[in-house]
């Protein structure tokens, strides 16, 4: 099979097409939507935060785990963000990174090791550490909040500034997908995560380490989200103790449209990732295209189950497929 | 000095526990209303709290109101996010003998005892409306950065910009009206939105304090600084740094501060019976002087005060 | 006909393997109405106002909505399904209500008409779950955005308030001589419907099936699919139902009415000692979760416990409860050994 | 045990595999009580012994997914432990398992090299170099599979052989494979063997576990006999019979074990004609009597059950109908089916007969919970009053009725599955590999059973792979080869030749 043919069966290109066809849309109807230079870099922006967490969550849904509790841990790393600007002045501000991504990653072994080694079901404990996380950030937030002057000029120039036309926050959402997109797909450990969530019973028959790539997927997922919070520090300048609330739906519904499995074994962290794009451009071109601000989560529901339906669609028509092959 | 349920029946004498319910905790704007709040019940030698829920939901408030209810405090000074939904809890409290007064953002006038309005409606709209207008010189396209959808404040402040703008500038159109939900990136990504979807927008109005900050981060890094014009209502500590780089030239506020501070005033009169909230009662409110009830069971604080960059530097909150 | 050899002896064969007091002492539901009893006690007796009557109005009129839809979504993870979209509906039953009540309806039409628009968005659920095969999790991930924008999106900036006085004090009135909400009876009588169906009917009998096998309850003439659709559409009107409640509780019908009650529901569900898996749980035990919750969270206001906390032990004991499960059953299998336990990843067997 | 003789005498040369003495239990259920094999070099070794004899579990054992629990364990001398597949993995052995562990969503060539993928700089997997290594071996084992489709979908025959490509490539010094030929056709099997012989020559160990003594003569140089969990005896294969083998598995004569009775046959009570489903039967048309006990023969993947499961409406089917006492009956229900008089027993005893988790109880009375209900109401007494009279009835070892089913051993569970059924009192009883996995003693119980529901004027239709089973029990035999009905043999013509020439040969070429 051709690379060309390869590439138009693929999952993703449906959803890529769909993307494209919005962007075309509305900018044929207001074409500031794409050609003014806020216009274009708040369409590689904006999504760029929940891509990350999106990507995160797609790595654990292919273990057939979710992690719902992402949207707590951006705000949590968000506001460490900003408390670590303001306990520790003078920190060089790329450290703030190492300290998001390692900070969300203990809150992520956390989630894992009580589902990897509790052996209890994802989502319940997930769902519980989302209200405990949460919980913990208002407690330590209170009603104090960051603003833009507590963070330093270079670090928040970072939310906005482009380089080459391309975002700073984007090109390390870009640098993080190819990274996951090549570790998923090239390494050994990648495609154990695939065989784990494909068959878990297999996967212990075949002696994988289960244990080990189920928490290391809820490790990569947590730091995700925990680098996402700071880049959201970034981006918004102001974080108190809301921040990332009700991402976890929207990372879980990223991931779905971009064909990832809700089962596991399947899709990828690049379908995740467009899949990202699309629903926060569908939400910012509806306005545009004159669907009034209240109407827009209707359409971003009918959006998400035609996603699903198509994915549906498609498997059936393979499967149908491979069978008819079998009694060639 | 508050144990929690210390309100019930004091030492014999008025039940000076005051407790301030104000829309969502960890919201600048309130949290400088409560500070005067906390001063003021500190100068009689009440007993201040505060509770509220994180997020400002229009049914959150109602629990709060009946745990308050159930402690016996002596007055709730509260600030809506609906005006129906919190409103029979309210008239339970008052049952009970606890006096409400709202503050900031009104219910039903017959659901508590006294409004402490920061200023005339009027005036709030007014003022907003004329610094726009003075900022893209009296002709344009302008919008509205709204916070929630049902928000009883701004939707009265708005329908009042709404006919001053068609009776005092009618070369000004309002082409949209969005919401920002009082959360820092939902009205962050509005004013993206707003941006692109009116490339000849001239200014935003934004009349929340949540709003304004998000709004004029957002310009302050983006080709549109100094070409849209943005006012509204804010608060000196957050919009400073956009006053100085040119974002914004000038706001309005009252002081959130001196808001609460007469709200915790009034709250007292009422408690010890020197007012009951007719018209026409007068009491003293501290460092304040003297206030009257007005229409409707209203004390009106002031009128709107215009910050820029000649006078920002003299407030701090 | 027998195939007993009439010289062997005759084999006896008890009901249950442990007398009564420990099959109902040792369960979830047990521990959990335990617990309820306890924090109670304690609350009682540490928080000053808690034991005053007017607390059990307010903790139950707080959780009615709940205990409300925790009924069906009992039913619904039974099955092993999800449904997220309940608080949505709420919303659009809300939503529906005030519309057409404002349109000059009077609430028994309006309200029946929200509970036909409640059983619509059950049925819509139900079909992509049942009918197209697509997994509950993700369709009702699809429908909780599309039933609340139709919900925010028919009421934009408005909240309908002017309800008739009469039905928004009957949302709140009390059985008279008691500090019960009238609203419980109503409860009740779910509840106990709801339960009897569960525990009770062949159809309960086929729901727990099809949560621990659905392959052999296929096998069993359970309608699978059918089941399913059903409890979807139960699930749809008694948030429907809920919608209506919190719409005249407040007085107040608007779009947003109710976000993120979802998964405040299910929280108390599972609480309740039901299994994500499917296949077990019951009634009395998930309204003991959902008491406990709210007993746990009125309690701590009460003390002046911030909300922050509230959640915090919320969720700790969510995730200490099912962890507590899985570590109880692990000894359990420790001490027995018994090599079959539902849930990934479970080695396969011959 | 005492009928347990002592292993073979040891020579001095350590054995590649030494297993004596091992003991597994399943919480109540005992596998093994003693499993004892030695398996040379350059040797292929067959283990054969009943259904249960505790053959899988002494494989999963050796494989490092389970821990034994008393006995010792011997590669090349030294004593080991494995705690994991992939410790078993890294000591040289490779497992075909009984049922195929494949990941569906992973392409062919992914599932055959998962975990020791080739790679190249950075640690990249060589895809190349991967699907070049995978046609290889398939031409080696001289099929065709496309390396680069997912296994969704495949048939259990290219599952299997996916299989053992996994094995043959690990290049392990044990191979071991547990049923590995159940679903292949002869070509396959011979390709297989072809391999299997190679990998001897290169002085490799190989453990063949297999109920098809034709195959384990043909291949096998040495065989050891295993049965209750325990080992038997070990020849090598010049010195046995199969009848020696089949004395050694049960324990005592096996013609005694089919006693069917002579009764009078009646109407006809179950017609199906023309039933049709494309791809998967083709025609099918027959009748079942009062009475009668039809046997539906054929080989493993015909597709007996799939009609079975279409005629009582799990399964849907293109065209054709299905009548029970002149009523025909709707496709896909089976509460219709149920409801007219059919009951079926699945093969899938685990996963389509019982609900594990779930009490002896509540299982034996699912199918009557309608009837069970008065009022639309069910109670646990009346579950249990109706659970006790068949449990005792069909002499089912449990503590209490409350116990979970999961927990029995499987000639229990097949009880409960049984009574389930009966207790729907049908007029056609499909049973699926009725005794499949259960003992020798329950084995005749049920066949007497079977017997004498066929006396009370039921219509029995049994499928059983175990051609003796058919010929004892039925009073007829339909043979199923790829989906068709290609014989219908009556009883007293039945023979193992005529069942086999017909199970093997399309319609047109049988006489
Ligand atoms: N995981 C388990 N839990 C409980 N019992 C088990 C388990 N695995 C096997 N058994 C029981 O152990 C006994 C031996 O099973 P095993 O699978 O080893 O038999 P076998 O000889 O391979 O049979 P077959 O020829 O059917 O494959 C059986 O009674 C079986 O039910
Ligand atoms: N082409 C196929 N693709 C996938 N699965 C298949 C295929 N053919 C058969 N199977 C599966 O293999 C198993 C055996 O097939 P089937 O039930 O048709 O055979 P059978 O004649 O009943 O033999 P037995 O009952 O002895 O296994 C079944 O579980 C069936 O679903
Ligand atoms: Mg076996
Ligand atoms: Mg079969």
């Amino acid at each position: 099979m051709s690379r060309l043919a390869h590439l138009l069966k693929a999952r993703e290109t449906g959803i890529a097409l769909a993307l494209v066809l919005v962007v075309v849309a509305t900018t044929v109807k207001n074409p500031a939507f794409l050609f003014s230079s806020d216009g274009w870099r708040d369409l590689l922006l904006t999504p760029s935060i929940l891509m990350l967490v999106a990507v995160g969550q797609a790595i654990v849904i292919i273990t057939r785990n979710v992690d719902l509790s992402v949207g707590s841990v951006v705000g949590l790393s968000a506001y460490l963000t900003g408390r670590v600007f303001i306990d520790l002045p003078g920190i060089p501000w790329p450290l703030v990174f190492v300290i998001g991504l390692v900070f969300g990653g203990l809150l992520g072994l956390v989630n894992g090791a009580l589902v990897a080694f509790a052996k209890v079901p994802a989502l319940v404990i997930t769902l519980g550490t989302l209200y405990v996380y949460r919980g913990i950030n208002v407690m330590w937030t209170g009603s104090d909040r960051i603003n833009s002057s507590d963070m330093p000029r270079e670090f928040l120039a970072l939310g906005t500034s482009s380089f080459l036309f391309v975002p700073w926050l984007t090109i390390i959402a870009l640098i993080v997908l190819v990274a996951a997109g090549w570790f998923l797909r090239t390494q050994r450990a990648g495609r154990e995560l695939y065989a784990i969530g494909s068959d878990p019973a297999a996967a212990h028959l075949y002696g994988l380490r289960v244990t080990q790539r189920v928490l290391a997927a809820f490790v990569v997922c947590g730091a995700l989200a925990g680098l996402a919070g700071v880049l959201y520090a970034a981006r918004y300048g102001t974080v108190n103790s809301q921040a990332g609330s009700g991402w976890e739906l929207d990372a879980v519904g990223a991931a779905v449209i971009g064909g990832v499995a809700i089962f596991g074994g399947s899709g990828t962290v690049w379908g995740a990732a467009i899949g990202a794009y699309l629903l926060l451009t569908i939400n910012r071109a509806l306005p545009v295209i004159g669907v009034q601000d209240f109407w827009q989560r209707a359409v971003v529901g009918v959006l998400i189950l035609g996603a699903i339906v198509l994915d549906r669609v498609l498997a059936v028509r393979q499967s149908r497929r491979l069978t008819e092959a079998r009694n060639r | 000095s508050d144990d929690g349920g210390s309100g019930g029946g004091g030492d014999g004498g008025d039940n000076l526990a005051i407790t301030f319910l104000p829309k969502n905790l960890g919201n600048p704007y309130f949290d400088t209303s409560s500070a005067g709040g906390k001063e003021a019940v500190e100068s009689f030698d009440g007993t201040f709290a505060e509770v509220g829920p994180t997020e400002a939901a229009p049914d959150a408030q109602v629990s709060f109101i009946n745990t308050l209810t159930q402690q016996g405090v002596g007055g709730i000074v509260v600030s809506a996010n609906d005006p129906e939904a919190i409103c029979d809890a309210l008239n339970e409290a008052r049952d009970a003998g606890i006096k409400v007064v709202t503050f900031d953002s009104d219910t039903n006038p017959d659901c508590r005892d006294l409004f402490i309005n920061q200023a005339t409606a009027e005036g709030i709209a007014k003022v907003q409306v004329d610094l726009i207008a003075d900022q893209i010189g009296g002709a344009g396209e302008i919008a509205i950065l709204s916070a929630t959808a049902n928000a009883t404040n701004q939707n009265a402040w708005i329908d009042l910009m709404k006919d001053y703008l068609a009776s005092d500038y009618p070369d000004i159109t309002l082409v949209d009206t969005v919401y920002g939900d009082d959360d820092d990136q939902t009205s962050f990504d509005k004013t993206a939105a707003l941006l692109q979807t009116y490339p000849e927008l001239k200014g935003i109005i934004s009349p929340t304090t949540v709003g304004i900050s998000a709004a004029a981060r957002y310009l302050s890094t983006s080709e549109f600084k100094g070409k849209v014009a943005l006012t509204g209502l804010g608060t000196p500590n957050q919009m400073r740094d956009f006053v100085e780089d040119g974002t914004v030239t000038a706001f309005a506020l009252w002081n959130p501060s001196d808001l609460g501070y007469l709200a915790a005033f009034a709250a007292k009169a009422l408690i010890t019976g020197e007012i009951t909230g007719a018209k026409g009662d007068t009491f003293e409110a501290g460092k304040l002087g003297s206030f009257e009830v007005g229409d409707g069971g209203t004390v009106l604080l002031g009128d709107p005060y215009v910050f820029d960059a000649d006078n920002i530097g003299d407030f701090d909150f | 006909m027998t195939t007993t050899d009439a010289s062997a002896p005759a084999r006896v064969y008890r009901d249950y393997a442990h007398p009564l007091w420990r099959r109902l002492l040792f369960t979830r539901e047990a521990a959990i109405v335990v617990l309820l009893v306890l924090v109670y006690a304690v609350a009682a007796a540490s928080v000053r106002n808690f034991a005053a009557p007017i607390t059990i109005t307010y903790l139950l009129l707080d959780v009615a909505a709940i205990l409300f839809i925790a009924l069906p979504m009992t039913l619904v993870i039974i099955t092993g399904e999800i449904d997220l979209s309940v608080a949505s509906i709420v919303g659009l039953s809300s939503v529906t209500l005030g519309t057409l009540h404002q349109a000059g309806l009077p609430i028994e039409a309006a309200g029946t008409v929200a509970i036909l628009v409640g059983v619509v968005a059950g049925a819509i659920n139900g079909f992509f779950i049942t009918v197209v095969g697509l997994p509950s999790l993700a369709v009702t991930i699809g429908t909780l955005a599309l039933f609340r924008g139709l919900a925010v999106g028919l009421l934009g900036t408005t909240a309908v308030t002017d309800f008739t006085e009469f039905w928004t004090d009957l949302a709140k009135s009390k059985i008279p001589g008691t500090p019960i909400p009238s609203v419980m009876i109503v409860f009740v009588v779910l509840a106990i419907a709801f339960a009897v169906l569960l525990h009770f009917t062949p159809f309960g009998r086929g729901i727990f099936a099809i949560g621990l096998s659905s392959e052999a309850a296929r096998f069993s003439g359970v309608k699978v699919e059918q089941t399913k659709f059903i409890l979807f559409v139960l699930s749809g009107a008694v948030s429907a139902l809920a919608g209506i409640y919190y719409t005249l509780r407040f007085g107040s019908a608007r779009g947003d009415n109710a976000t993120g009650l979802e998964l405040s529901v299910i929280a108390a569900v599972l609480l309740g000692g039901v299994s994500i898996f499917g296949g077990r749980g019951n009634i009395l035990g998930v309204i003991a979760g959902v008491l406990l919750i709210g007993i746990l969270g009125s309690a701590l206001r009460l003390a002046n416990v911030t909300s922050d906390v509230i959640n915090i032990i919320t969720g700790a004991l969510l995730v200490a409860s099912v962890v507590s499960t899985s570590v109880l059953a692990w000894v359990h299998r420790k001490r027995i050994g018994a090599g079959i336990k539902k849930g990934p990843p479970a080695p396969a067997q011959d | 045990m005492s009928e347990t003789p002592d292993a073979p005498a040891q020579p001095d040369a350590p054995a590649v595999l030494e297993l004596s003495r091992i003991a597994k239990a399943f919480g109540a259920v005992v596998a093994l009580t003693n499993g004892t094999l030695r398996l040379e070099r350059g040797s292929i070794h067959a283990l054969v012994g009943e259904n249960g004899a505790g053959k899988s579990t002494l494989v999963k054992i050796v494989a490092g997914l389970y821990q034994r629990d008393a006995g010792e364990f011997r590669l090349e001398g030294d004593s080991v432990d494995f705690t994991s597949t992939a410790q078993a993995k890294d000591a040289g052995i490779a497992v075909i398992y009984q049922e195929p562990t494949l990941f569906p969503d992973l392409s062919v060539t992914e599932n055959l090299f998962m975990g020791r993928q080739p790679r190249g700089a950075l640690g990249v997997i060589d895809r190349r170099a991967m699907r070049a290594e995978a046609l290889e071996l398939f031409e080696r084992l001289g099929v065709r599979i496309d390396p680069d489709r997912p296994t969704l979908g495949l048939s259990i025959a290219d599952q299997q052989i996916i299989e053992i490509a996994k094995a043959i490539s690990l290049d392990a010094r044990v191979l071991i494979m547990d049923e590995p030929t159940a679903a292949l056709s002869g070509v396959e099997v011979e390709r297989l063997f072809a391999v299997a012989r190679g990998l001897r020559d290169e002085g490799r160990a190989i453990l063949f576990i297999s109920h098809r003594f034709d195959e384990v003569f043909a291949l096998c140089d040495t065989v050891t006999v295993m049965r209750d969990g325990a080992y038997i005896a070990t020849s090598p294969i010049g010195d046995t019979t199969v009848a020696e083998i089949v004395r050694q598995m049960v324990g005592r004569d096996v013609t005694t074990l089919f006693p069917k009775q002579e009764v009078p046959i009646g109407d006809v009570v179950l017609e199906v004609e023309h039933l049709t489903q494309p791809g998967v039967f083709t025609d099918v048309s027959f009748v079942a009597r009062a009475g009668e006990i039809v046997a539906l023969a054929g080989l493993v993947g015909a597709g007996r059950s799939e009609i079975a499961r279409a005629v009582f409406g799990v399964d849907p089917y293109a065209s054709g109908t299905v009548t029970v006492a002149g009523r025909a009956l709707p496709r896909h229900s089976p509460a219709a089916a149920m409801r007219a008089g059919i009951a079926l027993v699945p093969e899938d005893r685990r996963q389509q007969g019982l609900v594990l988790s779930s009490s002896v109880a509540r299982n034996a009375t699912l199918a009557i919970r309608r009837q069970l209900a008065r009022l639309g109401l069910i109670t646990n007494a009346a579950e249990n009053a109706s659970a006790r009279i068949w449990a005792s009835r069909l002499e089912v070892k449990t503590a209490s009725l409350d116990t979970e089913v999961g927990t029995l051993s499987g000639g229990n569970q097949q009880k409960v599955v049984l009574g389930k059924w009966l207790a729907t009192d049908p007029k056609v009883l499909f049973v699926d590999e009725p005794t499949r996995g259960i003992d020798v003693g329950t084995k005749a119980e049920v066949h007497r059973l079977l017997s004498e529901l066929a006396g009370q004027g039921m219509a029995v239709v049994m499928i059983s792979s175990e051609l003796p089973e058919v010929l004892g029990m039925a009073d007829r035999v339909l043979v199923v080869h790829e989906g068709r009905i290609t014989a219908d043999i009556p009883r007293e013509e039945a023979t193992a030749e005529s069942v086999m020439f017909a199970a093997t040969h399309t319609a047109g070429e049988a006489a």
